[in-house]
């Protein structure tokens, strides 16, 4: 429990708008958001299939993915494999560049969600009907976390995946 | 001399297709040997010691329950020229068993000197991917969870890992040996006897590391050669309306993302190659027997045959569905 | 009292309630948290232990049930890898070394004739740190965070892009933790054994369960650091991005491997040693005779702790490393197999041309002979680099772990519950009820676990949450689940046995199987103080060779506490050590280092900032209680 | 209580003192069992720092570059000399020197907080971030390693000089001092080896 409401304390500092929502009532958001803490570290293997997009900004089964380390790593590994880290690489730049905290079509997880699945330019576009649903929640969860990815935790991360095929291209194993 | 134990371990499935005591490869056969000398004196040094043990307790059988006065220091010049005598046994059935290791390590390591048909194989998780070089153009041909062997010729495995740590093993032919990232490992196999074996990784690697078998399909080198020609062949033009449909499908939709089938538009590399599945024993690295009901379930939920495996979900309505399965099945 | 009370029996019961009043605890909680008497410490460990083994025992349970058919799903595989990792992990780190030190924490203090260990407050310390270590994995596993990537956690697999969440750092933080513990207490214990033996007591007349911790103790000290290293390296990984495991940045997973087996083959030795202790004692006592070969036992064990750590590379056989090396260690790691060889030997021996009385005690020797020399000759097989091409990674490991370790270990380690029980509660454990709980046991183990080799050689892989029924594997897997629940439904029996005695059991006084070491001297249960006097000891065997009188020496302290320090080789007495009262800075220290590790996992400031607690609890407990300076500049102006 | 064995009184233990020093004394085991627990850590992590190095190709690997030899030296040279008023401080705690002893643990106390200083600055020139590469890694765990074990020793002399200013000193503080400089002295000689491997073997390799 105790690891739970010190996880929640750091991931409440990054989420003012839950601080300010609280106001009076901390101690009982604190025992909620510590039981939802420990969903940080829940491993559903064989999670509820949402077959749809989220539904605006306060859909229920946001949490379920962006509170999930499990979801959000393999969003992470759907993110390299669908090709998405080629363009959006770790040192990109611009309007590429995902970790930088600035969202030019808005930072809410339907809207991120709706870029990657239908904001893409030309022949881009096929996101939205080419990555199954389920996974276009776990790359938007991946995303949306990135800005709390230090540089070189994903520097580190990425090449832990360097043996990992990207895209239409697998350069094989690292030996 | 392989019966002979066999019935001495009342074994059930010794005969199966994944145990190191039906060898079929030479590296195997040498391996059951070694094990055959190694069960011999290590089941004469247990006779010995649980003989001493009951000798010692029926010596005293009459007052078992009693106690005595005790005896402090009482010469025991009989029994310390025993123990050395115990000591030299042990030392001489160690020299057996080490002798016999070493020899049974020359003959793997004289496989190395044999000019050997190169295979590639890389874990992934929870999968292996194949790699032949194809004899007439030099091309990579790329297969997964299907490995063919020429019987007679020494192959040599180069193991790789795309992720984690796993371990290459198929008892039948020859020892395990792990496929580590950054790592560049090889085995020989040098397989003796035609037919179906089966390998399983044998290094947790995580969620589904039950489930991460391959078939090993020994043939003669004519059907090894014919067998590795089909697969270099691109994938055979759909045949009637149902598979045409199902290839739209396939290489349109979201199975294109992750897999490739050679000759057609998809490309994605993340999953096992598809232009030859229909041809595959198995599906999901060893789970399922490749029918079309099988394949139609493996497409629709994943999860719920393997939970946790990285292939998501692919929701098609039925007609799709069955169109799909006619096409991958016709791509032999 | 018909008679008028003995003038000298009055003296000698009031020194000895004297001795008692200043080396016993305060009553209550207060006493409880602040105590530093080793009993009472070691009571702890062993409790915590057999709690342990019990929930650890029920995880194995629930995956033998799982395993016991094919393609079965009473578990996911998430649920089957949390729970092995957990069964693994508690069973190696939580019980089997801790409870090895329990008794030696325990039992060597009495087997010196001293009143306390070496550090009273770093056996108190290390308990407090154990215990931090046991909440550390179970309290996660109760919030659903268990770790599960076993015992071992390999990366990549166990690296920042593989394991997210905080599963691995908590696997990685609980190890640190027990291993702090198990280091405070075997310097404990070997600044105990050599500097606090009794007059006379030679290190040729040292006895060898005390021969045995000593060694055990040295190859903890030298293992144990490995493995703190190690994963301390690997929360970095994970943590702070350093590159020790990731092949892209210079690192190599292998390196883990090499560091992790370094510590990890030491450490099943150092679980084994301590049972020789034990089986040598039991075989000596109720074989009416000192043990035969003396000199070669104690050679053996050394020699066993010197090759210890030079075969760590049996369990990387398929790594694919040089075959000239595999061969080496092959060879090195067959030659443990002739200090294993003599032991048995000896100890046959011993009951061959001794009168043996087949007490629990010799029951459960027997039961270990049988069992682990089945294990030993396994290990041999796999000592072998090629052969262990094919045995490696499978359930013939899992049956030759199993056999070495309840084997070597458990079954000497129940046999040495039964021998001390009556001198810890002053009661007979029943004889009956013992002989059932050992039948159950040993039998529903060998039933239990030898199926197991024969799975292994029919190619089953270890760690598989299920498997299909075309393999064949089917009906061994249910035998091997009927008989580890037999071995299971023994286990309840024997803590029954246990618990019961308590009060059900025949008084046992000072001496009831007659044994030679001078634990026996002592009453049953044992004062605080535990001896009245000093003992001193004229040979192995001091209680057989006393003839009926012990001699002792006075002049230890009777209003403060104080013990003897003797010389090294010859236990010449050199001075009156005072040792420490009770205190309450052992446990804040723990809560401080505890806070210290739990933070880690987060952030790594916390060890900079947790160090000030430590530092500040670390002061206030060594803080020594002198009178204020009379004089000079500084003089008790503070006051 | 009843049958314990009966005893026979052959001596008396009231003679013997009540403190010793050096080997004789029961702490300064224990020191040394701590000195051998942590020396064993030192040697693992610099067999990691030499296995890395004969995995990796260039040494330090591609964009790392070789510490500064300056603020290094000068620590190294600075924690050797402070061997010579470490073994002044051991003297007088062997000979129950009280004002010997409070001065000695001052000085030694401010002579650590240098040390550390420097230590500080040599930190900043070690030129490899921990987080590029294993060359990186390996190197600041060395240096972390000692540094904490500067800092606690540093730590453990201001406290014990503390102690020693407030109070009368028994034998078992003098014992106390001794440990202490043994474990400085632990800690100078386990710093050698490691700046050698650190800052002279990849320059001479």
């Amino acid at each position: 429990m105790l690891m739970c409401i010190v996880d929640v304390s750091l991931e409440a500092r990054n989420e003012p708008a839950m601080i300010s929502r609280a106001g009076s009532r901390w101690g009982l958001v604190l025992i909620a958001l510590s039981l939802a803490g420990c969903g940080k570290e829940a491993r559903t293997l064989t999670a509820d299939l949402p077959q749809t997009p989220p539904h605006g900004r306060d859909d229920p089964r946001i949490p379920k993915y962006q509170n999930n380390a499990y979801q959000i790593a393999q969003g992470g590994r759907y993110f390299g494999w669908y090709g998405c880290g080629d363009c959006h690489a770790a040192g990109a730049s611009g309007v590429l560049d995902l970790g930088d905290g600035r969202w030019r079509h808005g930072s809410s997880f339907d809207q991120v969600y709706r870029v990657i699945a239908h904001g893409h330019p030309g022949e881009l576009a096929h996101y939205g009907d080419r990555i199954p649903t389920e996974q276009l929640w776990q790359v938007t969860a991946y995303v949306r976390n990135l800005p709390q990815v230090p540089t070189d935790k994903r520097r580190r991360q990425d090449h832990d995946a360097q043996g990992e095929p990207t895209g239409g291209t697998w350069s094989g194993a690292k030996r | 001399m392989r019966r002979g134990l066999a019935f001495l371990l009342l074994l059930g499935g010794c005969a199966g297709q994944q145990t190191p005591l039906a060898p079929g490869g030479e590296q195997a056969a040498s391996l059951f040997t070694l094990f055959g000398l190694m069960m011999a004196v290590t089941s004469v040094f247990y006779v010995l010691v649980l003989g001493f043990l009951g000798w010692a307790a029926w010596r005293a059988r009459g007052h078992w329950s009693r106690g005595a006065a005790p005896v402090v220091e009482p010469d025991d010049v009989g029994l310390s020229r025993s123990l050395v005598v115990w000591a030299a046994l042990i030392i001489a059935g160690l020299f057996l068993l080490v002798g016999g290791s070493f020899v049974a390590e020359r003959a793997l390591a004289s496989a190395r000197a044999r000019e050997a048909l190169q295979v590639s194989v890389t874990g992934h998780q929870w999968w292996w991917r194949i790699q032949y070089r194809d004899p007439a153009t030099g091309a990579v041909v790329e297969t997964a969870n299907e490995l063919h062997l020429p019987v007679g010729r020494t192959a040599r495995i180069e193991l790789g890992a795309a992720d984690v740590i796993h371990s290459f093993w198929v008892p039948n032919l020859s020892g395990k040996l792990d496929m580590i990232p950054g790592r560049a490992n090889s085995v020989d196999i040098t397989p003796r006897q035609l037919g179906w074996f089966r390998g399983q990784c044998a290094e947790f690697c995580g969620a589904q590391h039950a489930h991460m078998a391959f078939s090993v399909k020994v043939d003669t080198p004519a059907e090894f050669a014919a067998w590795l020609a089909a697969q270099a062949r691109p994938a055979a033009t759909p045949a009637d309306a149902a598979a045409a449909r199902g290839q739209r499908v396939v290489v349109g939709g979201q199975c294109a993302m992750c897999h490739v089938i050679r000759g057609t538009a998809a490309g994605g590399r993340a999953g096992p190659d598809l232009t030859h599945i229909g041809s595959r024993r198995t599906l999901a690295a060893g789970t399922l027997v490749n029918t079309r009901g099988g394949m139609q379930g493996w497409i629709a939920h994943p999860q719920a045959i393997k939970p946790g495996t990285m292939m998501p979900p692919v929701a098609l309505d039925p007609a799709d569905a069955d169109a799909v399965s006619r096409y991958l099945e016709s791509l032999k | 009292m018909s008679t008028a009370p003995d003038p000298v029996a009055a003296a000698a019961a009031a020194y000895t309630d004297q001795l008692a009043s200043v080396w016993s605890d305060a009553p209550g909680l207060w006493g409880f948290l602040t105590t530093v008497n080793h009993k009472r410490i070691a009571a702890r460990y062993i409790l915590a232990v057999v709690a342990l083994m019990f929930l650890a025992g029920m995880l194995a349970l629930d995956m033998r049930l799982q395993l016991s058919q094919p393609n079965l799903n009473r578990m996911d595989p998430q649920l089957y890898n949390e729970s092995f990792s957990l069964h693994g992990s508690t069973m190696l780190f939580l019980v089997s070394v801790p409870v090895m030190e329990a008794m030696a924490i325990w039992l060597v203090p009495l087997m010196l004739g001293q009143r306390n260990l070496a550090f009273p407050r770093l056996g108190a310390f290390s308990f407090w740190l154990y215990l931090g270590g046991v909440l550390m994995l179970w309290v996660p596993h109760e919030l659903g965070i268990t770790p599960d990537l076993g015992w071992f956690e390999y990366p990549p697999l166990s690296g920042p892009t593989y394991s997210p969440g905080h599963r691995a750092d908590i696997w990685a933080q609980m190890i640190t933790f027990t291993e702090v513990a198990a280091l405070a207490a075997s310097v404990n214990i070997v600044a105990t054994i050599l500097k606090m033996r009794p007059p006379g007591m030679t290190l040729a007349r040292m006895p060898l369960f005390l021969w045995a911790m000593l060694i055990t103790s040295l190859m903890t000290m030298v293992a144990l650091p490995a493995v703190m290293l190690v994963t301390s390296m690997l929360i970095a990984d994970r943590l702070v991005s350093t590159h020790f495991f990731v092949p892209a940045g210079g690192g190599d997973p292998v390196l883990f491997q090499h560091l992790f087996w370094f510590f990890g083959h030491p450490e099943v030795y150092i679980i084994f040693i301590p049972a020789t202790g034990f089986v040598t004692a039991i075989v000596e006592t109720f074989s009416r005779r000192s043990v035969f070969g003396h000199t070669a036992l104690v050679l053996s064990v050394i020699s066993i702790a010197v090759l210890a750590f030079g075969l760590w590379v049996h369990h990387m056989f398929a790594v694919g490393l040089p075959r000239l090396g595999n061969d080496f260690y092959t060879a090195a790691s067959m030659a443990i197999a002739v200090p294993a060889g003599v032991q048995i030997f000896c100890w046959i021996a011993t009951i061959w041309s001794g009168r043996p009385r087949f007490a629990t005690p010799l029951l459960w020797v027997a039961g270990f002979i049988m069992t682990f020399v089945i294990g030993g000759l396994s290990g041999i097989m796999t000592a072998s680099a090629p052969l262990d091409l094919q045995l490696t990674d499978t359930y013939f490991i899992v049956a030759h772990l199993h056999y070495v370790l309840i084997g070597g270990a458990i079954f000497p380690l129940l046999g040495a519950f039964c021998y001390w029980y009556p001198k810890a509660t002053g009661r007979m454990m029943s004889e009956r009820w013992g002989v059932i709980a050992f039948l159950l046991i040993v039998g529903g183990f060998n039933l239990g676990f030898f199926p197991m080799h024969v799975l292994g050689l029919e190619g089953m892989p270890r760690r598989v949450y299920t498997y299909g029924p075309e393999m064949g594997w089917g009906t061994l897997n249910l035998v091997a689940t009927i008989g580890s629940t037999i071995a299971i439904l023994g286990g309840l029996v024997f803590v029954a046995n246990a618990f019961l005695s308590q009060w059900w059991g025949r008084p046992a006084g000072a001496n009831p199987w007659g044994g030679a070491t001078l634990e026996w001297a002592a009453p049953s249960p044992p004062p605080p103080h535990n001896f009245d006097h000093t003992p001193v000891v004229d040979s192995l065997t001091p209680m057989w060779t006393a003839g009926g009188t012990l001699n002792v020496m006075d002049g230890l302290g009777l209003e403060k506490r104080e013990v003897l320090i003797t010389s090294v080789i010859d236990a010449v007495p050199q001075y009156r050590q005072k040792s420490p009262e009770p205190s309450l800075w052992p446990l804040i220290a723990g809560l401080a280092v505890t806070m210290m590790f739990v933070g880690s996992i987060f952030t790594p400031w916390a060890i900079v900032w947790g160090a000030i607690p430590i530092a500040a609890s670390l002061t206030m407990w060594f803080w020594p209680q002198r009178e204020r300076r009379p004089s000079g500049p500084m003089r008790g102006r503070l006051r | 209580m009843t049958d314990a064995i009966a005893t026979r009184r052959v001596g008396s233990l009231s003679g013997l003192p009540e403190s010793a020093e050096g080997a004789r004394h029961l702490v300064w085991w224990g020191n040394i069992g701590f000195m051998m627990i942590e020396g064993t850590g030192f040697v693992l992590a610099a067999g990691v720092y030499l296995y890395l190095r004969s995995q990796s190709h260039g040494w330090p690997t591609a964009g790392a570059h070789l510490p500064d030899l300056m603020w290094s030296t000068i620590f190294t040279v600075g924690l050797v000399l402070s061997e010579l008023p470490n073994l002044w401080v051991l003297k007088c705690a062997r000979t129950q020197n009280t004002r010997g002893v409070r001065i000695g643990t001052l000085v030694m106390t401010l002579i650590g907080v240098a040390l550390a200083g420097l230590r500080w600055m040599e930190l900043q020139h070690l030129n490899a971030p921990w987080y590029e590469s294993a060359y990186g890694s390996v190197v600041w765990m060395l240096m972390v390693l000692h540094t904490s074990h500067v800092v606690t020793d540093l730590g453990d002399t201001g406290v014990q000089s503390a102690w020693l200013f407030t109070h009368a000193i028994g034998d078992d503080q003098f014992a106390d001092v001794e440990d202490n400089a043994n474990y400085w002295t632990f800690v100078v000689l386990a710093w050698l080896p490691i700046y050698f491997m650190i800052y002279w073997l990849p320059r001479l390799g």
